[in-house]
């Protein structure tokens, strides 16, 4: 209930660190060990599946306010697919702050006997693991975390997957190699997709310039708007974004440029301009969870970071002034990405100034994506 | 012509201002209710699961005292600013202050002992908020720029200003690019009482709270202070230090708030990140003006409006009410408040003839 | 004061039909009955004076009248017609229009502007034609003004003009006076009244409220007088014998407002002006021993606000020029002794002297409290032991310490005042204005407590009531403005016969 | 920085100035009239919202714009009743109404969120649009800029050139004398409430029917305060408002194209900017020495008197 638009609260939202215990190990951080000896290694066993007769109780915990369009509307997509289902019963909570506050939300939905409570935001990763330590018979699932129990795991999407696509048809498609992206928050998780699209860009245009304007709000449709008109007025011929609001879109429409979108297909808001747009799609992970507990087979502990494999991103339809030729070359790139191999950040990869960061042949661990605080080569602006 | 009309009250209401707030109270339920049934919500089941998530567990009830933490501080502040006509609607920034000085403090010392190193942390916020409560103080004296927009306007650059800091210089290097800082070590924590759920906070609120109460009772200090609510001509007719007393009122309330800031990083959060400012700062302010400005009342209404936060979330959870239900509620429960006041010196009488 | 006009022979007008007839008229205030069962009639072509002490009911009756206030019982009639008045707008319709003893006038405004606020002719304004509407009628009743002036740069004198001509613009056939020569000259108190006679010849009735024996004898061609809300007489100028029945049956007993005055010890200076200039101010020099009186006379706005305000610390003067108690006003405000200093007695009692949300003791303690103290502490206690002895002392009603400032009389809370301010035993008193406003009781009591108070202190008076000075004082001192055009003792009757002249800037014979 | 980019920098601040314009003019009404009403930033938002809605459903952005208009000059008048009928703490109510008017957006407008609704698009004045600089600064913008070009003028015109607007003046500044010139001061206070909160109300359908074609939360973003810091700096004259408007998009515009041509200042310095100069910018003109310009009863409640 933040009264006067503070972007605290808001900001936490994305703070999607998808810290996975797998990489804990890889990071060989000591701090980070210190956190996983602190949790006894768990033994992955599939939980007893709640009785036959009994609806499922599914809770989420969303931290913005559900009609953002954004992040917590994604994930509210996902849970109205699982409250589709006959045999659950769901509910959820939106706007809930981190801290003290989610604790008490979380808390009172393991209270009520929910069987499964997903909570969506990084900053809830502390008191989910508090709860989840106090009943044992619940099963929580955190999103973009990376600490687990023996009855919670984690889970996040690799949506940088599907920025290198939409990198590569703005590369394609822009005349002055300039590409503007209008950026919410100097997090790894919009730095990394910020790099993914450049990467995109330059492996099809080794000319392409990303441009970064920071807005630092999730969704303010008319700020937005002007920092999309901001990067057009320098020269930018297509506008990217991760922001919630369309504004950007309508920014591009309305000077007769192109637009990427990002969350969902966003081609209604500016049809003439919408290239693609890259997209969340949880409903497949939560209702493949919640099965999961129906039949009894879901595990804590587990860290799941699907990408389009798994299908949690995907990128949106094409827009018709989009040449096959064009589709052709990134539609090859899905196949393979679908298919799991994962390349978007293979070497040589440069940073701004130049220096090289990963040799050729060398591929970026999660670890080092998930704390992602530098841009590469190709990106004018600055992660502070 | 048998119309109503308004008369003035040779006395002020005894008891009025209780009823005039329990009046507006039921008048916000009512109001509220008949949305609820707008929506086509059961309004009884709406009173039913907001007494659950409220009064009807302890649970709920043990956070709204955690929660009414911040309010009353900030609010205890507030009301000392507003006691002496000065309207400093900043309470939110100098929220952040607090907790940005506390931080400091626990990052750059974060080997002290917990004994010394809280009371730094304590004196970094009151200082930090205090400090920053100035800056309008300063602009209002000097330069007779209206507090009510510069206090305002310093709310979103101490918000930007903490941001920078949990984006830049403070974030932890281990947090994966998070914006937020390491965790404070655990000399720099407010722990619970006992083996409740509350914290320590709770002396401080006492402390405060009681303090407060005694100073403007018992100090000349305090009595100059409600004496310099009367304006500035009035101070320089009785001899009172005017721009003193703003610049000290400012400077308390800052501080004050300051120190939810403190309080709230080191029991609450353990590390300073941006989703610390919940906008306790604005509630303060409504709660200021239910309890009239007084300390016991002020407690009570923290602890109300602290209760109607944790209690809209049941609502949420059962009936999908959303969550600016609770604004919706602290809005009209201020308003018919501001309105009710009226009848503390005026009533309505028959018109005769 | 002896300077009022000669009034022009009496028209004989035959009884005419009353404009406006007030019938059995009662109002109530809380539990003071301001206006009782009152009965009058007011004719064209005539001024009728309604007399009365502060707090008779004369402002109420008018307020009524003028549809600013709705009488509790009784009728009014206009042209036999019964009315009644929801609004000042449905007064000023039938013709009645009030000048109040506060103007009523927008001071960012112009004088166009202010005359013609509610009476503009069409949706669409244009500055210039009201100008000329204003500049015409201004020449029709040849009063001087100049219809684009600011009205907050004009005098008080040419601000009753603007609400004279505000009622002529309207038409109006009723004009009320409240209190209208308290702020004029006796030049312009002589405009006035010729003014006021052009006007009844022209058939407009005329109501001029006063208390003022001398101009009501001198104006009026009926007289009523007011006391305690109820009509005491209805008289005719002819029928009285000598000011003194007039002021008998105004207050109801052998009261002429004279006080014994003796003597008192002057001793060391107190307060020394020098060269004062600035603040509107123009090389004021005056000083004031402990034991004697010193009034400051003129029409208010002449300069006597920047001179009080500046002694008194609300503005500050230019360096070197207000000694107080033999210190420089820089030292002697940096932290002044809550006793034996200066005490001020502002005319604003319940916006300045008082806080009018608090009570008597906090209202005690708000110049005292330094008298109260022990160490960061206040005492309480003691405080409220000492306010009750004092509204033992000065028998403040409703005898209560409790009591809030607001909900006092007039009378009252100004010796609520006085007594916090003795209290502090000073050396030096400014009163403003201290009895305006009062009835003739509290007038007496105040003006006895300050005499006393003379062996303590002196005093520095401010007044626009002439006889309060002459009553009080041992010197006055003449403001015209912004200057002291003259400075002498009471006893030289020469000076004291021409201060009217003094207070119009007439200083050379 | 080339002509162009200097052009579309202006063009740009007109634009982020409009909304913002008509709020302080709105907010200037209000408390030419005395009435200080500090719930800009809620009556904006609501107005944002019924906008959209209206142009969603009725296909008509005027029709918007007119409902947004009346939902702002609704919130005023509870404002106004609150503070002209029951005397209630104008600073207070004003912050009151912001935090209702928040919770409303929140609460009914949360289900539209992400739909598009027909608004206002820019377009060329021809002729005009083709003057040399000027024409891609003023003339390329659409249709409710073009109406914010006349509105300081017209605001001027009614304050100072007819019957209501001189009424309106002097009940801000003594509202007694209004009484006694036989109008209706309280219902005077009310008009220029409701009628400034129509217009800040413009201002709120601004957002969502031209800036964007959106609804969402939280549109007016602070806005609204900077409307109520202008009012002060602009001296209650609505000339200066327009200056004031354009100088805070300018900014706003500025700090987002030092971004774009690629800056290493930090962004939340950079976001300070517009608050920092409000600050800034009210500390000058105070410094000038023009506080005095305020309606002399503004904030100062008319008691009844019996």
């Amino acid at each position: 209930m933040n009264v006067f638009k503070s972007m605290g609260a808001k900001l936490a939202v994305f703070c999607l660190g998808a810290a996975l215990t797998l990489s804990l190990a890889a990071c060989g951080d000591q701090k980070a060990e210190q956190k996983a000896a602190d949790k006894p290694a768990v033994e992955a066993k599939p939980a007893p599946a709640p009785a036959a007769d009994k609806k499922i109780k599914v809770g989420f915990v969303y931290v913005s306010p559900i009609g953002d369009a954004g992040y917590s509307y994604a994930h509210h997509q996902g849970q109205k697919a699982v409250a589709a289902l006959p045999f659950v019963e769901s509910s959820f909570v939106e706007s809930v702050p981190e801290g003290a506050d989610s604790e008490r939300v979380i808390t009172n939905m393991a209270r009520k006997d929910f069987d499964l409570v997903f909570t969506t935001s990084f900053g809830y990763m502390d008191s989910t693991l508090k709860v989840a330590k106090e009943f044992p018979k619940v099963r929580f699932m955190h999103c973009s975390g990376f600490k687990t129990a023996e009855n919670m795991s984690n889970y996040f999407g690799r949506m940088y997957q599907a920025r290198y696509l939409t990198g590569m048809v703005a590369g394609q498609m822009t005349k002055k190699n300039i590409l503007g992206y209008v950026a919410a928050f100097p997090i790894p998780e919009v730095i990394r997709g910020i790099n993914a699209f450049t990467l995109g860009a330059r492996s099809v245009n080794p000319q392409a310039q990303v441009r970064v304007v920071w807005t630092k709000t999730w969704y303010d449709p008319a700020l937005e708007k002007d920092a999309a008109v901001s990067l057009l007025d320098v020269g930018a011929d297509v506008i990217a974004q991760h922001q919630d609001s369309p504004g950007p879109q309508e920014a591009a429409q309305q000077r007769g440029v192109y637009s990427i979108g990002y969350n969902s297909d966003m081609s209604a808001f500016a049809p003439k301009a919408h290239l693609t747009a890259a997209v969340w799609n949880w409903a497949p992970l939560y209702v493949q969870t919640v099965e999961e507990v129906k039949n009894g087979t879901w595990k804590g502990g587990q860290a799941i970071w699907g990408g389009m494999d798994k299908g949690v991103v995907d990128v949106a339809p094409y827009g018709p002034m989009v040449p096959d030729a064009v589709k052709a070359k990134v539609e090859a790139k899905r196949a393979e990405l679908k298919a799991g191999t994962d390349t978007v950040f293979m070497g040589p990869i440069k940073d701004q100034a130049g220096k090289e960061r990963y040799a050729a042949g060398q591929k970026a661990p999660d670890a080092d994506l998930l704390g992602m605080t530098w841009f590469v080569e190709g990106v004018v602006g600055t992660t502070e | 012509m048998p119309a109503l009309r308004v008369i003035k009250r040779d006395e002020p209401w005894r008891g009025g201002a209780l009823a005039i707030v329990l009046g507006a109270l039921a008048f916000s339920l009512g109001a509220g209710i008949l949305m609820l049934a707008a929506q086509g919500k059961s309004p009884v089941q709406g009173a039913v699961v907001l007494w659950q998530g409220t009064f009807g567990n302890v649970f709920a009830l043990e956070d709204a005292l955690r929660k009414s933490v911040p309010i009353f501080l900030c609010s205890l502040g507030v009301a000392v600013a507003f006691r002496m006509q000065v309207w400093n609607i900043g309470a939110e920034g100098q929220f952040a202050l607090g907790a940005i000085g506390a931080t400091w403090a626990a990052l750059t010392f974060p080997g002290l002992p917990k004994i010394v190193l809280l009371p730094v942390m304590f004196l970094a916020a009151l200082l930090a908020g205090g400090l920053w409560a100035l800056i309008p103080a300063w602009l209002k004296l000097k330069l007779k720029v209206s507090e009510i927009i510069t206090t305002l306007m310093l709310n979103y650059i101490a918000i930007l200003l903490l941001d920078y800091l949990v984006f830049g210089v403070w974030k932890d290097p281990t947090s994966f690019g998070f914006p937020m800082t390491p965790e404070f070590s655990p000399a720099a924590i407010l722990g619970p009482i006992g083996g409740t759920r509350l914290h320590w906070g709770f002396a401080v609120c006492l402390v405060a709270g009681v303090g407060l109460w005694a100073f403007f009772r018992f100090t000349l200090l305090g009595y100059e202070l409600k004496a310099g609510g009367e304006g500035a001509r009035v101070a320089r007719y009785a001899g009172l230090p005017y721009g003193f007393l703003v610049g000290f009122v400012m400077t308390v309330s800052g501080a004050l708030a300051g120190l939810a800031g403190c309080v709230e990083t080191s029991a609450v959060l353990g590390r300073l990140q941006p989703s610390l400012m919940a906008g306790y700062g604005y509630t303060a302010i409504v709660v200021a003006w239910l309890a009239r400005l007084e300390p016991l009342p002020i407690a009570l209404a923290s602890f109300l409006l602290a209760v109607l936060r944790v209690g809209v979330e049941n609502l949420q959870l059962e009936m999908q009410i959303p969550a600016a239900y609770g604004m919706i509620m602290e809005g009209l429960i201020l308003l018919s408040v501001l309105a009710g006041q009226f009848f503390q010196t005026f009533r309505l009488g028959r018109r005769e003839g | 004061m002896d300077q009022l006009p000669a009034r022009p022979p009496r028209l004989a007008l035959p009884d005419a039909e009353p404009v406006v007839a007030l019938r059995g008229l009662t109002k109530r205030f809380g539990k003071v009955l301001a206006n009782d069962q009152i009965t009058l009639e007011i004719r064209p072509g005539r001024i009728k004076a309604l007399l009365g002490e502060n707090g008779a009911g004369k402002s109420t009756l008018m307020g009524m009248l003028a549809g600013r206030l709705v009488p509790d019982a009784g009728r009014m009639e206009v042209h036999g017609r019964e009315v009644r008045f929801a609004s000042a707008r449905e007064a000023i319709a039938a013709g009645i229009g009030m000048v109040y003893q506060h103007f009523m006038l927008v001071e960012a405004m112009t004088v166009a502007e202010n005359v013609l606020l509610g009476q503009e002719p069409g949706f669409f304004l244009s500055p210039r034609d009201m100008e000329r509407r204003v500049a015409e009628l201004a020449a029709q009743y040849r009063l001087d003004i100049d219809p684009r002036a600011r009205v907050g740069d004009l005098s008080m004198g040419e601000k009753q003009l603007v609400e004279i001509l505000k009622l002529l613009a309207r038409d109006s056939r009723v004009l009320i006076f409240d209190e209208p020569t308290a702020v004029l000259t006796p030049a312009e108190t002589f405009r006035l009244f010729e003014a006021l006679w052009s006007m009844t010849a022209q058939g407009k009735a005329v109501v001029f409220i006063s208390h003022k024996l001398e101009e009501v004898l001198a104006i009026a061609d009926e007289i009523a007088v007011l006391r305690s809300g109820k009509v005491e007489a209805e008289l005719r100028p002819e029928e009285i014998g000598s000011k003194a029945d007039l002021a008998r049956i105004m207050i109801g007993k052998d009261v002429l407002l004279e006080v014994d005055r003796t003597a008192a010890e002057v001793r060391e200076q107190v307060l020394d002006i020098r060269n004062l200039n600035g603040l509107g101010l123009t090389d004021i020099n005056l000083d004031l021993q402990r034991g004697e009186v010193l009034a400051v006379v003129g029409v208010a706005g002449n300069g006597q606000k920047a001179l009080v305000e500046a002694v008194c610390g609300l503005t500050q003067p230019p360096k070197d020029t207000i000694f107080i108690l033999g210190k420089p006003w820089r030292e002697y405000y940096a932290d002044p002794d809550w006793k034996h200093t200066l005490s001020y007695i502002p005319e604003d009692r319940l916006g300045l002297a008082t806080m009018r949300n608090k009570n008597l003791v906090d209202n005690m303690l708000l110049t005292t409290r330094k008298g109260f103290r022990s160490g960061p502490l206040l005492q309480k206690a003691r405080a409220v032991a000492d306010t009750r002895e004092l509204v033992r002392k000065y028998d403040i009603k409703p005898g209560r310490v409790r009591v809030l400032a607001w909900q006092l009389s007039g009378g009252n809370l100004q010796k609520a005042v006085l007594a916090r301010e003795l209290y502090r035993e000073p050396r030096l008193i400014v009163a403003e204005q201290p009895t305006q406003g009062l009835d003739v009781a509290a007038t007496e009591e105040v003006w006895r407590r300050l005499l006393d108070a003379r062996d303590m202190a002196g005093i520095l008076l401010v007044t626009g009531d002439l006889n309060e000075a002459l009553q009080l004082a041992d010197r006055v001192a003449v403001m015209y403005r912004g200057r002291v055009v003259a400075q002498f003792p009471v006893t030289d009757r020469d000076q004291v016969d021409k201060i009217g002249l003094y207070m119009a800037g007439v200083t050379d014979f | 920085m080339d002509w162009g980019i200097l052009v579309a920098l202006l063009a740009a601040a007109v634009q982020s100035g409009t909304p913002v314009l008509f709020a302080t003019l709105g907010e200037m009404l209000s408390e030419k009239g005395g009435v200080l009403n500090l719930g800009v930033e809620g009556m904006m938002s609501v107005a944002a919202l019924a906008a959209f809605l209206t142009a969603y459903f009725t296909g008509s952005p005027w029709l918007g714009f007119l409902a947004g208009g009346l939902a702002g000059a609704c919130l005023a008048s509870l404002h106004g009743v609150i503070c002209v009928g029951f005397l209630g703490n104008q600073v207070v109510s004003g912050l009151a109404l912001t935090i209702l008017g928040l919770g409303l957006t929140h609460f009914f407008g949360t289900p539209y969120i992400g739909l598009a609704a027909p608004g206002f698009s820019k377009f060329a004045v021809p002729g005009l649009a083709d003057l040399p600089v000027l024409g891609g600064i003023l003339f390329r913008q659409d249709a409710l800029v073009y109406v914010s070009y006349v509105l300081p003028v017209a605001f001027w015109f009614f304050l100072q050139r007819t019957r209501p607007g001189l009424a309106v003046r002097a009940v801000g500044e003594m509202p007694a004398a209004v009484a006694a010139a036989g109008l209706h001061p309280l219902r005077l206070r009310l008009f220029a409430a409701v009628a400034g909160g129509f217009l800040v109300g413009l201002g709120g359908a601004y957002l969502s029917l031209a800036y964007t074609h959106l609804w969402t939360n939280g549109l007016s973003a602070g806005r609204g305060w900077i409307a109520v810091a202008l009012v002060i700096f602009a001296f209650w004259r609505p000339g200066r408002a327009v200056a004031g408007a354009y100088l805070f998009g300018g900014v706003m515009a500025f700090q987002l194209r030092l971004q774009a041509t690629g800056t290493n200042l930090p962004s939340s310095l950079l976001l300070m900017l517009p608050y920092a100069l409000t600050v800034l910018v009210l500390a000058l003109s105070a410094w000038r020495g023009r506080g005095a310009d305020a309606p002399a009863a503004l904030g100062v409640n008319i008691e009844p008197e019996g």
